[in-house]
C-alpha cells in the first residue's frame, strides 16, 4: 500500500462522514458550512490524486464560490429545515440500494486503481501528453513529422500495450518498453529541450518536435485549450448562461434614483484594514494563475473565480455600493459577454485566417506553434473574464434583493 | 524523509477529524464557523505536505488560493451570522 | 540525515504535537470561548511551524519565498478571522462558561 | 472570404452561439426579435445547405474535425443522413418558432427582459444543434448541459403567468441533471474500458477488442447510458418532468421544447445505441429492445388514456407529447429498417404537428389568457383559423390518411409485422390512435359544436404574426403527408444507415 | 482479494453518489435537494479522477529537471484527459447550482416556502381550482372532480 493509497482511503472515510452529515444536520447553515469542508476535503482527495488543477477548481469553485451562493440563498428562504416525522425514506434506500449494486456490479471488470495497463491510458491519450498528435495531419499549418513518419500508420493506433509487469514495484519496463521507445507512455525524449531556441535563422524554423513549441508544459491545460478547446469553449457558455438566467429570474427593474446601501462591515476595524490590504493581491494572484495556466496548475477557470472571490471580499466588507462605484452592473454585464465573444472570436478568427476553427496555428503562418500558445492565452483570458464576471454578476443577483 | 512527511500528513488527518467532529456536533453557529477555519489551516498545511510527499514542490500555488479562499468562506458565513444578509 | 533534514523532522514534530493539542482542545474544552482559545493560537503557531520546518528541505529560492508567503498570509489571515468570529459572538451576547454558571452554553 | 461550404458544420453551431451572446446587447423592443429571427434564419438555411451536401456525397458522411486535431484525439462534426434531417428539423421548427415567437412573448413574459429571453431562447438552440451535429461523446455532454441549462430558465419564465412553472423548472432541473449525470457516468465507464471519446472510435474499440463486449463494466454503461437518455427524453415511466413543464412554460417556450428537445433526446440515444454499441449489442446481446418496447406500449397507451381526462389543453397535449415519443421508442425498438424508418419519419411529423397544435395554443392563450377545453367552447367560429390548424395538427396524431401521421404509423406497423411475435404491437399503435381520436374529438366538438358560456366576450382571429408560422408547420404535416418521398427517403436512409452498423 | 483491494477505490464513489441520492429523493428541503445534488455530481467526479491514476504517477505537468532541460519527461503522468473532463463537469455543476438555487428563491416568494410536500399541496390545490374553472360541469364530470387528486401526473 502506498503513500497514495494510504492517505487517499483516510481522506475518503472523512470525505464519507462530512457527506453523511451535511445529509442528515436539520440546520441548512450548518449543513451549508460543512457544504464547504466537504470540497475543501474532495480538492485535497484530489491533490493526492495529483489532479492539481481540479484540486484547484474545487477548492475556489465547491469551497468559496458555492458556499457564498447557498449562503446568498439562505438569506432570502430559511436557516431551518423543517422537522419530518420519518428519519429513514426506505423507498429512496431501495432506490439506492439498487442503484449503487447496479454500479458496484459494473466496477469487477474495471481495471485496478492506478493500473498502468488501463486501456485509457494507453489509447489515444499518451499522444496527447507527448504533445505530437499534430503530425497526423502532416499539413495544414502543423510542423512537418520526424523522419520515416507515417502518418496513416500514427492516426490507426490501435493501443499497442506493452509488457507490463503485473507487479508495480517492477519499474524496469519503463527503460526498455516499446512505449517508452516510442515516446508514448514515458516518453525519454521527444525532439529538442522544452526551452530550446525557436527561430535559429530567418527563413528557417526548426521546431520542437511538438504541438506547441514546448510552451505548454501543463498538459491539462493543452488539452482544455487545444485538443478538447472546443468542449471548454462551451464550458464558457454554460456559465454564462447560468449568468443570464439568474439575471433573467431574479434581476429587479432598477428604479431611478434608489440607493444601493447594502451592509458594510466597515465598523470592524481589523477586517477593513486586511482586506483593504489583500484585495489587490487576489486581484493580482488570479491574473497570475490565468497567465501562468500553461506551465503549471490554474487557468482562466481557477483566475476567473480567484479574481471574482476578491470583488466579492471587497463587497462583503466595504458594501455592494463600494463594488458598483468600481464595477458598475452595466460593465460586469458587458464584460460577461466580451469573455465568450473572445474566446469564440479567436476561433472565428482561425476560421477566417483559412484554417479551421479554432486551428490557433493559424494565428502565426511562420511558426505554428507560437499561434497555438497564442491561441490558448487569448482564450484562457475570454474564459477568466467571462467566470470572474458571471460569478461576480451571480453574486450580486443573490445579494440584491431585500432579504425575506 | 518522505516518512516524515507521511507521519506529519497523517497526524494532521487525525487532527482534521477530531475538528470534523466538532464542525458537526456544534452546537453554536460560531463553534462551527471556528471549526470551518481551523479546518481550512489543516487543509492548507495538508496540501503543502501532498506536494512534499509526491516531491513536486513547485504547486505550492495551491495552499495560497486555498488560504485566500477559506478565509472569504469565513468572512461570509460570519457576515451572513452577523448581518443576516451579504452585501 | 544531513541537518536540515533532522531540522524538519523536529519542526514538523512540533507542528504536530501543537497542532493536534490544538485540535483536542477545540474538541475537549467546554464552551466557545475557550475552544477559541486553543484553536485560534494553535493553529497559526502549527502552521507556522510545519511550514518553517519544510523551508528548510526546499531546494529552490522560490518556492521557499513561496512557503514564507502561505505562512504570511496564513498569519494575517487565520487571527483575523478568529478576532472576527470572537467580535461577532461576542456582540451577538454569547456568554462565557464560568465555573459558577455552567448554563454559559447556549 | 471563407468557404461557407466546408465549414458548415461548425457555423450551424457557433453562429447561434456568438449570436446569442450579442443577442444582450440589441436593446429593447423587437429588436432582439428581429436578431434572433435573423439568426435563426441563418441557420435554417445553412441546415438546409448542409443536408444538400450530405445527400450529394458520396460517402454520405461529412466529417470536420475542430481545431484541424485528428478526430481520434480532438473534437470531430460527423454529420450523416440521420443527423442532417434531425438538424433540419431543429433549424426548421426553431426558424418558425422564433417568427411566432414575438407576440406570445410580448404577452407573457416582462418587458424588460426580452433581450435575455432571446439570448437564453437562440443558445437553447445552439445547445440542440450542437448535441445533434457533434461525434464526440463527451462534447454531447457538455451541450446536453447548455440545452438544459437554459431550457430551465426558459420554463421557470412562466412563472409570471403561473407559479407552478417554478416547480415544474426545478423538478425538471433535478431530474434533468441526474439524467445528465447517469450520461456521464456511462460515457465514464465506456471512456475506461475503451480509451476514447470519439464515437466512432469507442464503436471501433467495442467491436475489436477481445472480450470487450463481455465486460461488466460496458454492460453497465449500458444501462445507466439507457435511463439517462430515457429521463432526457421523457420516455414513459420517467417522463414526470415532462406534463408539468410544457404546461406552466410560456406558450412559445411549449411549441419550441415539445418540437425540438425530446427529439433531440430521441436522437442522442439513436447515437448512443446505433452507433456507439452497435445493433448487434444494444437490442442483441441486451434485452433492452423488450424493455423499450414494453415502455413505449404502455407509455402509448397510460398517457393516452390520461390525456383524455385533462381539462387543460397544453397538459393534454404534453402527455399526448409522451405518447407519441412511446411510437418513435417503439420504432427503434424493433431494430428493423422499418421500424426505424417510422421512428425517424415520425421525429420529423411528431415536430411539424405538434409545435404547430401548441401554435395554436399559445395563439388561444394569446387572445382568451386561458386554454381549458371550456375556454374552447363555439372557437370554431370565433378563431376558425386556429382552430383547423389545431384540427388537422390533430388528425396527424390520430395518423389520418394524407397527413403526415400516417406515413410514419405505416412504417411502424409494417415494422412490427415484419418482427415474429411482435404483431401484438400493431395492435398498440392502433390502440394509441384510438385514444387520440377521443382526446382530439373532445376539442374538436368543443370548438365547433358547443356554444361559448354565455357572457364570455367574442374574442378575434389570432394575428397574421402567429397564423402564418402556425399553418407553416401545419401545411408541411399535410404536404408530407400527400407527398412522402423526401421525407420517407431520408428516413429509409437513415434507418439502413444505423441498421448497417454506424454511419 | 488483492482484486478486491484495487477497486474498493470506486466503491467510495458509489457510496458518495448514494448518499447524495437519497438525499435528493428523501429530503423535502429544496435547499438540501440542491445541495444533495452536488454531492451526487462530485461523486461522479472522484470516479473519474480515480481513473486517472496511475502507480507512482505524478501529476501531468512535465518536470524539467533543472539539471537537465532536455529532459522533458519523468514520467509515468497520470492520466490528463479526466481532469480535464471533469474541469468542465465542475463548472456546469455549478452552473446547474446557481439556476437552482435562483428558482428556489424565486419558489420561496410565490409560495412562501422551500419544503417540497408542501408545495405538492400547494400545486395540487392550484391544479384543482384551474380543474373547476375549465371544467365542463356537466354530470360525468362533476362525479370525475372527486377523483382529482394525486394521480394526475
Amino acid at each position: 500500500m502506498n503513500a497514495v493509497v494510504l492517505i487517499d482511503t483516510l481522506l475518503l472515510i472523512l470525505v464519507t462522514i462530512t457527506a453523511v452529515a451535511i445529509i442528515e444536520v436539520r440546520n441548512l447553515y450548518a449543513s451549508v458550512m460543512l457544504t464547504s469542508v466537504y470540497s475543501l476535503l474532495m480538492a485535497l482527495v484530489w491533490v493526492n490524486m495529483h489532479s492539481m488543477d481540479v484540486a484547484f477548481t474545487e477548492a475556489a469553485v465547491g469551497g468559496g464560490i458555492s458556499t457564498i451562493l447557498l449562503i446568498g440563498t439562505l438569506v432570502h428562504t430559511a436557516r431551518e429545515e423543517r422537522p419530518i416525522k420519518a428519519r429513514v425514506h426506505w423507498k429512496a434506500l431501495l432506490v439506492t440500494a439498487v442503484t449503487g449494486a447496479a454500479l458496484i456490479y459494473g466496477t469487477f471488470d474495471m481495471p485496478r486503481f492506478g493500473d498502468p495497463h488501463a486501456p485509457i491510458h494507453h489509447f489515444r491519450v499518451p499522444e496527447m501528453m507527448a504533445q505530437t498528435v499534430g503530425f497526423a495531419n502532416g499539413t495544414k499549418g502543423k510542423q512537418a513529422p520526424p523522419e520515416g513518419f507515417d502518418a496513416r500508420e500514427y492516426r490507426s493506433f490501435n493501443g499497442r500495450v506493452a509488457d507490463i509487469p503485473d507487479d508495480p514495484t517492477d519499474t524496469a519496463w519503463r527503460e526498455t518498453s516499446v512505449l517508452a521507445q516510442d515516446g508514448i507512455i514515458v516518453p525519454k525524449v521527444i525532439g529538442h529541450a522544452a526551452h530550446a531556441p525557436v527561430h535559429d535563422d530567418a527563413g528557417h524554423h526548426p521546431h520542437p518536435a511538438d504541438d506547441f513549441n514546448g510552451h505548454v508544459p501543463n498538459s491539462v491545460t493543452s488539452l482544455l485549450a487545444a485538443y478538447r478547446g472546443y468542449d471548454t469553449m462551451f464550458e464558457t457558455t454554460v456559465i454564462f448562461t447560468a449568468g443570464i438566467s439568474l439575471i433573467m429570474l431574479l434581476r429587479r427593474p432598477r428604479r431611478q434614483g434608489e440607493a444601493q446601501v447594502g451592509a458594510p462591515m466597515v465598523d470592524q476595524a481589523v477586517l477593513r484594514v486586511v482586506t483593504k490590504m489583500s484585495v489587490p493581491f487576489i486581484l493580482l494572484f488570479g491574473l497570475y494563475v490565468i497567465t501562468h495556466g500553461e506551465l503549471g496548475p490554474g487557468g482562466g477557470f481557477q483566475g476567473g473565480v480567484v479574481i471574482a472571490c476578491g470583488f466579492i471580499l471587497y463587497a462583503l466588507i466595504f458594501g455592494r455600493a463600494a463594488l458598483y462605484r468600481v464595477l458598475p452592473p452595466p460593465v460586469i454585464d458587458v464584460l460577461t459577454g466580451l469573455g465568450v465573444l473572445l474566446y469564440s472570436g479567436t476561433g472565428a478568427a482561425c476560421l477566417l485566417l483559412g484554417g479551421q476553427f479554432l486551428d490557433y496555428s493559424m494565428l502565426n503562418r511562420l511558426s505554428p506553434g507560437d499561434g497555438e500558445s497564442l491561441g490558448m492565452t487569448l482564450v484562457e483570458y475570454g474564459v477568466g473574464i467571462t467566470v470572474s464576471m458571471v460569478m461576480l454578476n451571480i453574486f450580486n443577483q443573490l445579494a440584491e434583493e431585500q432579504p425575506t | 524523509m518522505s516518512w516524515v512527511y507521511l507521519a506529519t500528513a497523517i497526524a494532521l488527518l487525525i487532527g482534521l477529524f477530531i475538528i470534523l467532529i466538532r464542525a458537526i456536533i456544534g452546537p453554536t453557529v460560531y463553534d462551527r464557523i471556528l471549526a470551518t477555519n481551523a479546518l481550512g489551516t489543516k487543509t492548507i498545511l495538508f496540501v503543502t505536505l501532498l506536494d512534499y510527499i509526491s516531491g513536486r514542490t513547485e504547486f505550492i500555488d495551491m495552499a495560497i488560493v486555498y488560504a485566500l479562499i477559506s478565509f472569504i468562506t469565513t468572512i461570509a458565513i460570519l457576515k451572513f451570522a452577523e448581518k443576516g444578509r451579504l452585501d | 540525515m544531513l541537518w536540515n533534514e533532522i531540522v524538519t523532522t523536529v519542526l514538523l514534530g512540533l507542528g504536530c504535537v501543537v497542532s493536534l493539542t490544538g485540535a483536542l482542545g477545540l474538541l475537549r474544552m467546554p464552551d466557545f470561548y475557550t475552544r477559541l482559545h486553543t484553536a485560534g493560537k494553535t493553529d497559526s503557531l502549527g502552521q507556522f511551524l510545519i511550514l518553517l520546518g519544510l523551508v528548510f528541505v526546499t531546494p529552490d529560492l522560490l518556492t521557499q519565498i513561496k512557503l514564507v508567503g502561505v505562512a504570511m498570509i496564513l498569519m494575517i489571515a487565520a487571527p483575523t478571522a478568529t478576532h472576527a468570529i470572537t467580535k461577532a459572538a461576542h456582540l451577538n451576547d454569547l456568554r462565557p462558561w464560568t465555573k459558577r454558571d455552567p448554563g454559559g452554553e447556549p | 472570404m471563407i468557404d461557407v461550404q466546408a465549414h458548415l458544420p461548425v457555423l450551424i453551431v457557433t453562429i447561434p452561439l456568438i449570436g446569442g451572446v450579442l443577442t444582450i446587447a440589441t436593446g429593447r423592443g423587437w429588436k432582439p426579435w428581429a436578431w434572433a429571427t435573423f439568426l435563426t434564419g441563418t441557420v435554417f438555411y445553412l441546415t438546409l445547405r448542409l443536408m444538400a451536401q450530405v445527400l450529394a456525397s458520396k460517402t454520405g458522411v461529412v466529417s470536420y474535425e475542430l481545431g484541424n486535431w485528428p478526430r481520434q484525439w480532438g473534437i470531430e462534426y460527423r454529420v450523416d443522413a440521420l443527423n442532417a434531417f434531425i438538424l433540419l428539423i431543429v433549424g426548421g421548427v426553431g426558424f418558425i418558432t422564433t417568427v411566432y415567437a414575438k407576440l406570445s412573448v410580448e404577452k407573457e413574459i416582462p418587458a424588460d427582459r426580452h433581450h435575455f429571453f432571446y439570448a437564453v431562447w437562440v443558445l437553447a438552440l445552439c445547445g440542440l444543434l450542437g448535441i445533434t451535429v457533434t461525434g464526440d461523446a463527451f462534447n454531447v455532454y457538455v451541450l446536453l448541459e447548455i440545452s438544459s441549462l437554459t431550457v430551465y430558465a426558459l420554463i421557470a419564465m412562466g412563472k409570471d403567468r403561473h407559479r407552478g412553472a417554478l416547480t415544474a423548472s426545478l423538478r425538471y432541473l433535478i431530474l434533468g441533471s441526474v439524467g445528465a449525470s447517469f450520461i456521464l457516468l456511462g460515457i465514464g465507464y465506456l471512456m475506461m474500458i475503451t480509451g476514447t471519446l470519439n464515437m466512432q472510435d469507442m464503436h471501433e474499440r467495442l467491436m475489436s477488442v477481445p472480450g470487450i463486449q463481455q465486460s461488466r463494466t460496458v454492460l453497465v454503461a449500458f444501462a445507466f447510458l439507457l435511463v439517462g437518455l430515457s429521463m432526457k427524453m421523457a420516455l414513459f415511466p420517467l417522463h414526470m418532468w415532462l406534463p408539468r413543464a410544457y404546461t406552466y412554460a410560456p406558450s412559445a417556450v411549449s411549441a419550441l421544447l415539445a418540437a425540438t428537445a425530446t427529439k433531440v433526446g430521441v436522437y442522442m440515444a439513436f447515437r448512443f445505441l446505433f452507433t456507439i454499441f452497435g445493433v448487434g449489442f444494444s437490442f442483441g446481446m441486451m434485452p433492452s429492445g423488450l424493455v423499450l418496447l414494453g415502455c413505449a406500449s404502455a407509455g402509448i397507451i397510460i398517457t393516452g388514456i390520461t390525456a383524455i381526462r385533462q381539462t387543460n389543453l397544453k397538459r393534454m397535449l404534453a402527455y399526448s407529447s409522451v405518447g407519441q415519443l412511446g411510437y418513435i421508442v417503439l420504432g427503434f425498438a424493433l431494430a428493423n429498417v422499418h421500424g426505424v424508418a417510422g421512428s425517424v419519419a415520425h421525429i420529423f411529423n411528431h415536430a411539424v404537428m405538434k409545435g404547430g397544435m401548441f401554435m395554436a395554443l399559445g395563439a388561444i392563450v394569446y387572445r382568451l389568457d386561458r386554454c381549458d377545453i371550456r375556454s374552447v367552447r363555439g372557437l370554431g367560429k370565433q378563431m376558425p383559423l386556429t382552430m383547423a390548424a389545431f384540427t388537422v395538427g390533430g388528425l396527424g396524431l390520430i395518423g389520418f390518411p394524407l397527413t403526415a401521421g400516417f406515413i410514419s404509423k405505416w412504417y411502424l406497423v409494417q415494422g412490427c409485422l415484419e418482427r415474429p411475435h411482435m404483431w401484438p404491437l400493431a395492435g398498440v399503435v392502433l390502440l394509441g390512435s384510438l385514444l387520440a381520436v377521443v382526446y382530439i374529438w373532445r376539442v374538436v366538438e368543443a370548438a365547433y359544436f358547443q356554444q361559448p358560456d354565455p357572457g364570455t366576450p367574442r374574442v378575434e382571429e389570432a394575428p397574421l404574426l402567429m397564423l402564418i408560422p402556425m399553418w407553416a408547420l401545419i401545411g408541411a404535416s399535410v404536404f408530407f403527408g400527400i407527398n412522402a418521398t423526401f421525407t420517407g427517403d431520408i428516413a429509409m436512409r437513415a434507418a439502413r444507415s444505423l441498421i448497417g452498423g454506424g454511419p | 482479494m488483492t482484486h478486491v483491494l484495487g477497486i474498493y477505490n470506486y466503491w467510495i464513489y458509489v457510496l458518495l453518489m448514494m448518499i447524495g441520492l437519497y438525499g435528493v429523493i428523501a429530503k423535502p428541503n429544496l435547499i438540501k435537494q440542491a445541495i444533495a445534488l452536488g454531492l451526487f455530481q462530485t461523486g461522479i467526479f472522484l470516479y473519474y479522477i480515480s481513473m486517472a491514476v496511475i502507480d507512482d504517477g505524478t501529476a501531468p505537468v512535465w518536470f524539467v529537471d533543472p539539471q537537465d532541460p532536455g529532459q522533458k519527461f519523468m514520467g509515468p503522468y497520470d492520466n490528463p484527459l479526466p481532469h480535464v473532463l471533469i474541469l468542465t463537469a465542475i463548472v456546469v455543476s455549478v452552473s446547474v447550482l446557481a439556476v437552482a438555487l435562483a428558482l428556489i428563491i424565486n419558489i420561496r416568494r410565490a409560495y412562501g416556502t422551500i419544503e417540497a410536500d408542501q408545495i405538492e399541496v400547494m400545486d395540487q390545490q392550484d391544479r384543482l381550482a384551474e380543474f373547476r374553472a375549465g371544467a365542463t360541469l356537466d354530470a360525468a364530470d362533476a362525479a370525475e372532480l372527486a377523483g382529482v387528486g394525486g394521480h394526475h401526473d
